[in-house]
């Protein structure tokens, strides 16, 4: 489903390969700004790849991305970042050695232009939104992975994005936990952000994204309204099993 | 007669208790799902129980004998296997490799590397492939087998399903049914619900570093369950659970 | 739902952090009327411990505060002498020459930071070395160093020996108290808690808009400078140029000694390592090897079962903190108090 | 005058440790016979000084020699300041000196090194107002040399090995023209940085250039790994004499040699066998070797002299200057110095510098010793600079 | 020139054999150690210790040194190496660095500041040669030095690839916890592991006390020299560690040829450029075809 988008992302033939695997086979992929993307399939289908590619996390092989008609291509990932595109990590990288609030406080001064105490603000905002308040002064090192996983979210949240990629943000929660994140991803949808979400656990992805894309094997193998995409046989084949309907 | 016994363990990282004054009796065969809401205690439990984070006060016996102060690779050596959480392969070598460090502390019994390519025929393709570079699911295959391979009498496995895709999630347990078949004592973590009550004979439920409801599962409902989850604030929302 | 975001606020300085400037103010005063009572020898020593100062404080920002540890610092220590002798060697006063050699060493780090940050970890540390070695092999091809026996820098003779001193001990004096200030600032400034991010994870550092390269560098070529400061300094007060001393190996071990012990990542324990190792070596180093035998020994204790130093452990004591660079979120109604 | 004026404090700074602790190894016995000596004091213009010595190791690290120098300056208060042992040692100590205003004597380095070495221009005046040294030059290992190499037949190629260090670019600078002006043929393939691991492009030129004579002014180590490349890759059978400087100067960098360093040529500051005597101690060179030998089962090496005679100037000094506390007058009484030491004449007043005065520089050779009880022999082959030494050997050739 | 590269050749095999403790320590258990120089010259002075006071043989010195070496690499895995890899990648750096200090002046104080060698208690080997053909001649100990390097590099090699043990090692280092979860003992694999590096170490020492002089401070160039055929050989590469000393050697050769003084430098800048090249394939669209290509030759 790629088509000209003059406001969002639009990524054409994307390869990438490590050594001799490739994990990203010509991906063709776009989405409006406002839009909410949620990515499914198979461990290694290349998932977590297709988001770094989008962030600038490497130097693609071959293809070509463009955000809001810019060619970003070669950017790297803090210029895309600058640009409103800021991802989270599947396996949470904190910035240990310092505390919750300098940890979100360097997403808010770098990125996005803004003067100190607007700055804070966005710090505090992101720290509140991700539930994070009691946690503000405790080093990162000593968090446990819950929090880790919301500092993730606090610090791309931080950064004022127009475009969030998350990535397995609800893998091992507890269901009381997931409901209060769809909420806070709910609230972001609501200001407009546009989000592509990495997740497993179907059912929660389900109650945000409004568009499914399954992977497998470095391609697109299905793409579109979430139900349709759920029953498509090649999908099931390749990622639901019988676990899910 | 009781294979795992735990009492009053404590088990600390620095100034936090994790796990604090924790008794539990395992008896032969019993497969537990052990249950809580993240950051209850249950990895630091199962990693004092098969040695790897030592406990600061407390007793764990195993068929009888004291492994208390055990260091983890003799634990091995007497029954006790752990599939820890995030699979911790060793992922620049291969899964023949990865099987065979199994079989380091091995004691005599009925797993071997052929068996193990037996049960998950899907990995004797990848035999030579580096465990780094494998799918998920794969590396979750390996790891229980390199469990497996040595001989355990207890089998703990924490978080099996983190991360996997349904598909993947579903034949680790179609898996973790043939090791049921062999009498093998199981201890397994695992979010979701439903899977943990399909699989298991008997729940335990942490919560802030202690047990709050130990039952066969015969005799718990998903409602008693989820209250421990959360002590007192009982949150009932079921969102459209898997079907 | 904003409630708490206005409830709290960010509080830099504590009250004891605010006593703690004054009092170093104080300080610094003092020791710059020092020459008007002060023996000869004790300026002199006071001159070695700020060189000291400088280099524990530079080497701290690069691995306490960028996670760069390099055995290879002498590379600038070494340059910033031989630039003093090349350039007095042109007719130029030598106090001047001081500060030409320390900028160019900053000019010379910058192209060697283009290549030597793409190293990590201990790749980069032995890097160094190999750096300090290439520039000790290179300042040795120049005629006026004579190899290995070096040469002094004469023109400090056309001061009387009182003179001298003072100038030096002054001059030392400034340089530490500016390089200590410049650090100060750019660690409390936004890329301090940039470089920090950059030590700590630099994936996820340059994901939410960080520019580790331009960052590092900036950490790189101001350690530089102020290490080639130091060096330029220390020839003035030695007044011998001997390639093989300036750029040897020691003084990177000497830093480490320093920062290991006064407290790695943290301000303060630069500067306290340096008085403590100025103490141990006037005290011990003339036990000769067994000096140095210790030095090393106590690095290792430290890095093993004290790897915040001391300052870490008073800090943790205590609550000290008396330069801070972080952040705290305070409660509104509870500013103006040192958190417990 | 007090009691407490007539107490002269003595700093002496010398590499008892470190790469060049192997000179300074006999200084603790040196300096008790010095301290011995002076036991009763020393008569100065009539009166009785005390003499303190403050004896330091540099750990020949020249950033410590000179902190030790200004510690002993501002904090001991010292009147006078000894040193002695290669540049490492000597120019921070008279670095530090020259600035503080502190009478400086020093000797055992290559005047060169010490004078231009330290920034002094030729043909301009001395910038040194306080610093003193006394020892060997270029020219004295010039005439040792076509002395030494004389003495056997050769075709008068020369391979030399200069380190790029100011002993070896003195060397070149004013040693090889002056070689070559007297007939020799020398083959130079450049200054090599010390610590250099491999010699084969040196060798390969030597061997193609066929010399007979071979010259080096290298640190032991490096000789070491030179001298058996060359033995390995066929060198050392065209040679007929190796005349080496700066190393083998003591007997455990020969026998770290094993058979390679018999029959080494070589050049000494001081022998035992100088027919002089301590005007301090009042011993003679074999007395003095006798006694150190005795006491500690070591071979006596050639330090154990030039110490002394620096202690033999220096106490000279002080007595000539009659005002010793005076530091002007001290720094005059030394520009005026002539005295026979137990290494022979040190004469300021013929120097080719205000601040130096040359001493020479004797031919010897290490001979594998048929008495022992030592390994090697270290024996006088001419007397060029010096004809009051004795000639003890004829020099053999190397390859014989 | 031939006979230049003859020699870089011997060199190189003799950097690669100083290289082979670091380069197994570095590959295999993720430590750089900085100690490694002085370990080097440690090895030596045992060796010479009993070559001049019980007038044994360095070869036969060997069969001493080598256990004790093992038995000091076991030391100091237990009580340093353990302790600091834990404390992530920095610190063993750090706390090896203080190790070096603590050695050399250790040495320093026992066996003073005269620079030692092996050659003297070897005899005539230490400077006897074969003449390969009319004019050049190569080094017996140089010979022996660049096969004794193969042969080590390769059996360990071997040994890390497909015993049990080295297995073991190589898990251990990966993740002692997690070994010691599957079965292994962490703390013997590592353990043999560190001795087995140190008995290369005593091997390497006779061959610097054979082929050159030591003192108490001749670590730093000779960790110098083995990091750079470690780093020049490609990290992870037992085999390469020799083409690394090889290349090294005749970087240094070419140095020497443009500029006297050019030796060590020519080794140092090679270094560099290496260190350079391989950042520039690690990136960009070609890389992982030119890693193919080299990565299927080591
Ligand atoms: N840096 C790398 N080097 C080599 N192979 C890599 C690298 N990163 C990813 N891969 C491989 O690329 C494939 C895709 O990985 P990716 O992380 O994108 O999968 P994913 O779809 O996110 O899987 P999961 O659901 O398990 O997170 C996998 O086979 C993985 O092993
Ligand atoms: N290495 C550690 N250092 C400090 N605290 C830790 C560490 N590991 C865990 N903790 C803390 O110990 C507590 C128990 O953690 P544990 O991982 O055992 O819980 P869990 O029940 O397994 O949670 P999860 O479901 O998230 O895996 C948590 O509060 C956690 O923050
Ligand atoms: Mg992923
Ligand atoms: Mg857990």
């Amino acid at each position: 489903m790629t088509h000209a988008v003059s406001n969002g992302l639009l990524a054409s033939d994307l390869v990438k390969n490590f050594g001799s695997v490739s994990v990203l086979k010509n991906i063709n992929f776009s989405m409006n700004a406002d839009e909410a993307v949620g990515i499914v399939g198979p461990n290694g289908a290349g998932k977590t790849t297709l988001l770094s590619a989008l962030a600038g996390a490497f130097q693609l092989d071959q293809g070509s991305i463009l955000l809001n008609n810019q060619d970003v291509t070669e950017k790297c990932a803090s210029a895309r970042c600058n640009l409103g595109v800021v991802r989270t990590h599947q396996i949470p990288k904190p910035f240990d050695g310092m505390t919750v609030f300098e940890n979100v406080l360097v997403a808010a001064s770098y990125g996005v232009d803004a003067d100190k105490q607007t700055a804070y603000q966005h710090t505090l905002n992101a720290i509140q939104l991700s539930g994070m308040e009691h946690v503000a002064n405790r080093q990162a090192e000593s968090l446990g992975l819950l929090d880790r996983k919301r500092l993730e979210l606090a610090r791309a949240l931080a950064t004022q994005p127009k475009i969030l990629l998350l990535d397995e943000i609800a893998g091992g929660l507890t269901e009381a936990e997931s409901v209060q994140l769809v909420d806070t991803i709910k609230e972001l949808r609501r200001q407009g952000i546009g989000i592509i979400w990495i997740e497993h656990i179907v059912h929660v992805l389900l109650q945000v994204a409004e568009r499914l894309i399954c992977m497998d094997s470095g391609e697109i193998i299905a793409d579109g309204e979430p139900q349709a995409v759920l029953s498509n046989p090649q999908v099931v084949k390749a990622y639901l099993g019988g676990g899910i309907e | 007669m009781s294979c795992l016994q735990v009492n009053n363990l404590d088990v600390r990282h620095g100034q936090l208790a994790a796990v604090r004054g924790v008794s539990m009796t395992l008896n032969k065969g019993d497969v537990v799902a052990l249950i809580g809401a993240n950051g209850a205690g249950k990895t630091t439990f199962l990693r004092a129980i098969s040695g790897a984070h030592s406990p600061a006060a407390g007793t764990i016996q195993l068929n009888g004998n004291e492994i208390t102060k055990l260091s983890s690779h003799k634990r091995v050596a007497a029954g006790l296997a752990l599939v820890p959480e995030g699979r911790k392969l060793f992922s620049n070598m291969t899964t023949e490799e990865n099987l065979l460090l199994g079989a380091t502390s091995a004691r005599s019994g009925e797993w071997n590397i052929e068996k193990i390519f037996q049960v998950f025929p899907n990995l004797s393709k990848r035999r030579h492939t580096k465990t780094g570079t494998m799918s998920g699911g794969e590396q979750q295959a390996t790891a229980i087998g390199r469990a497996l391979m040595s001989n355990p009498d207890i089998l703990i496995l924490d978080e099996v399903s983190l991360g996997l895709s349904p598909l993947v999630v579903d034949q680790v347990y179609q898996n973790l049914e043939r090791l049921l078949a062999t009498d093998t004592t199981i201890i397994l973590v695992e979010q979701d619900l439903s899977r943990a009550m399909k699989v298991a004979n008997r729940a335990i439920c942490m919560l802030e570093g202690e047990i709050v409801l130990d039952k066969p599962m015969s005799l718990v409902t998903r409602d008693e369950i989820t209250d421990a989850y959360f002590g007192l604030h009982k949150i009932r929302t079921h969102n459209g659970d898997a079907a | 739902m904003s409630q708490w975001t206005n409830s709290v606020t960010i509080q830099r300085w504590t009250p004891s952090s605010r006593y703690a400037i004054v009092f170093a103010g104080l300080v610094l005063v003092l020791l710059a009327l020092a020459p008007l009572f002060a023996s000869n020898g004790l300026l002199d020593r006071l001159t070695a411990l700020f060189i000291y100062v400088i280099l524990a404080a530079m080497w701290n920002a690069l691995a306490g505060y960028g996670g760069l540890i390099s055995v290879g610092q002498q590379a600038f220590f070494g340059l910033g002498a031989y630039f003093t002798i090349r350039i007095a060697d042109l007719g130029l006063d030598p106090f001047i020459s001081v500060a030409l050699a320390a900028l160019i060493v900053g000019v010379i780090s910058y192209p060697i930071s283009l290549v030597m940050l793409r190293l990590k970890g201990g790749e980069f540390a032995i890097g160094m070395w190999v750096v300090a070695s290439i520039l000790h092999l290179m300042v040795n091809l120049d005629g006026l160093i004579q190899g290995e026996t070096g040469i002094s820098l004469v023109s400090l003779n056309h001061y009387d020996s009182a003179q001298r001193l003072t100038i030096i001990y002054l001059l030392t004096l400034g340089s530490m108290a500016g390089l200590l200030a410049l650090l100060f600032f750019v660690l409390r400034s936004k890329t301090g808690s940039a470089i920090q991010a950059i030590r700590d994870n630099e994936e996820a550092a340059t994901s939410v808009g960080v520019k580790p390269e331009k960052t590092k560098q900036l950490l790189f070529v101001i350690a530089a400078f102020g290490i080639g400061v130091a060096g330029a300094l220390w020839l003035t007060s030695a007044t011998t140029f001997l390639p093989k001393t300036y750029f040897s190996v020691q003084w990177s071990a000497y830093m480490i000694f320093m920062v290991l012990v006064g407290g790695i990542g943290k301000f303060e324990g630069a500067i306290l390592g340096a008085i403590i190792f100025f103490l141990v070596e006037t005290w011990f180093s003339s036990t000769g090897v067994w000096y140095l035998v210790s030095l090393g020994a106590i690095a290792i204790a430290f890095s093993l079962f004290l790897p915040k130093g001391i300052w870490g452990e008073l800090e943790r004591r205590f609550n000290w903190h008396f330069l801070p660079v972080g952040y705290q979120v305070v409660e509104k109604n509870k500013i103006n108090t040192d958190k417990k | 005058a007090a009691t407490s004026d007539k107490k002269l404090r003595v700093g002496f700074i010398s590499p008892r440790t470190g790469h060049l602790g192997a000179f300074g190894e006999t200084d603790p016995f040196v300096l008790s016979q010095v301290r011995q000596a002076l036991a009763d004091g020393l008569q100065i213009n009539n009166e009785t000084y005390q003499i303190e010595i403050l004896d330091r190791d540099s750990q020949s690290d020249p950033s410590r020699a000179g902190q030790l120098a200004k510690d002993l300056i501002n904090n001991e208060n010292i009147d006078f300041m000894l040193s002695t042992v290669a540049p490492e040692t000597i120019n921070p100590v008279s670095d530090a000196c020259e600035a503080a205003g502190i009478p400086c004597l020093s000797a055992v380095l290559p005047w060169e090194a010490w004078y231009f070495g330290r920034g002094a221009k030729p043909g301009q005046p001395s910038p040194f107002k306080w610093t003193y040294h006394f020892s060997f030059g270029v020219d004295e290992f010039y005439q040792t040399y076509i002395s030494q190499w004389g003495l056997i037949e050769t075709n008068k190629k020369v391979g030399v090995m200069y380190p790029n260090d100011a002993d070896g670019n003195a060397i070149r600078r004013f040693l090889k023209p002056k070689l070559e002006a007297a007939g020799y043929t020398i083959i130079d393939p450049g200054a090599y940085e010390t610590g250099t691991s491999d010699f084969s492009s040196q060798i390969a030129l030597f061997k193609r250039e066929g010399i007979e004579i071979f010259n080096a002014f290298p640190i032991p180590s490096d000789f070491s790994a030179l001298w058996r490349q060359a033995a390995q890759q066929g060198l050392t059978r065209q040679i007929k004499i190796a005349q080496i400087a700066k190393t083998g100067l003591f007997p455990s960098d020969i026998e770290a040699l094993g058979g390679l360093g018999n029959k080494l040529a070589s050049a000494c500051y001081w022998h035992k066998d100088m027919p002089y005597r301590s005007p301090l101690t009042g011993q003679t060179g074999k007395q003095l070797c006798d006694l150190y030998e005795a006491q500690t089962n070591k071979q006596w090496t050639q330090q154990i002299g030039a110490c002394l005679s620096l202690f033999d100037a220096a106490m000279e000094t002080l007595i000539t200057s009659a005002d010793p506390k005076n530091k002007v007058n001290l720094a005059m009484a030394m520009r005026k110095l002539n005295v026979s030491t137990i290494a022979g004449q040190v004469d300021f007043t013929s120097g080719p510098v205000p601040n130096v005065a040359i001493t020479p520089i004797i031919g010897t050779q290490w001979v594998k010793s048929k008495s022992g009880p030592f390994k090697f022999d270290y024996l006088i082959t001419e007397h060029a600079t010096d004809p009051n030494v004795p000639i003890a050997h004829k020099l053999t050739p190397y390859n014989a | 020139m031939t006979n230049q590269i003859i020699q870089a050749i011997l060199l190189g095999g003799y950097y690669a054999l100083l290289a082979c403790g670091l380069s197994f320590m570095f590959s295999v258990m993720k430590i750089i150690n900085l100690a490694h120089g002085s370990l080097l010259v440690l090895a030596g002075y045992l060796l010479w210790f009993l070559a001049e006071h019980y007038h044994l043989s360095p070869f036969v010195g060997l069969l001493i040194v080598t256990p004790l070496m093992m038995l000091i690499g076991w030391a100091l895995q237990a009580f340093l190496l353990e302790k600091s890899a834990r404390g992530g990648e920095l610190l063993p750096i750090l706390t090896t660095f203080g190790l070096a200090i603590v050695i050399e002046n250790l040495l320093f104080e026992h066996f003073g500041a005269n620079t030692r060698s092996l050659a003297p208690y070897i005899g005539d080997l230490s400077w006897q040669s074969w003449e390969l053909f009319s004019g050049v001649y190569v080094g017996k100990t140089s010979v022996y030095i660049l096969v004794t390097a193969i042969i080590i590099l390769g059996s360990l090699q071997l040994f890390m690839k497909k015993t049990p043990l080295g297995r073991q090692i190589r898990a251990t280092a990966h993740d002692p916890d997690t070994a010691g979860i599957v079965g292994i003992n962490p703390k013997k694999a590592s353990a043999i592991a560190a001795a087995l590096a140190m008995g290369t170490v005593a091997i390497s020492g006779l061959a610097l006390g054979v082929r050159g002089v030591f003192d108490a401070y001749s670590g730093g160039p000779q960790l110098l020299f083995a990091f750079e055929a470690t780093i020049i050989g490609g990290v992870g590469s037992l085999w390469g560690t020799l083409i690394g000393g090889i290349i090294l050697a005749l970087a240094q050769t070419i140095g020497a040829n443009i500029h006297p003084q050019g030796f060590l430098l020519g080794g140092h800048i090679l270094f560099i450029i290496i260190l350079l090249i391989r950042l520039v394939l690690a990136k960009g669209g070609v890389s992982h075809r030119m890693k193919a290509a080299f990565g299927g030759a080591k």
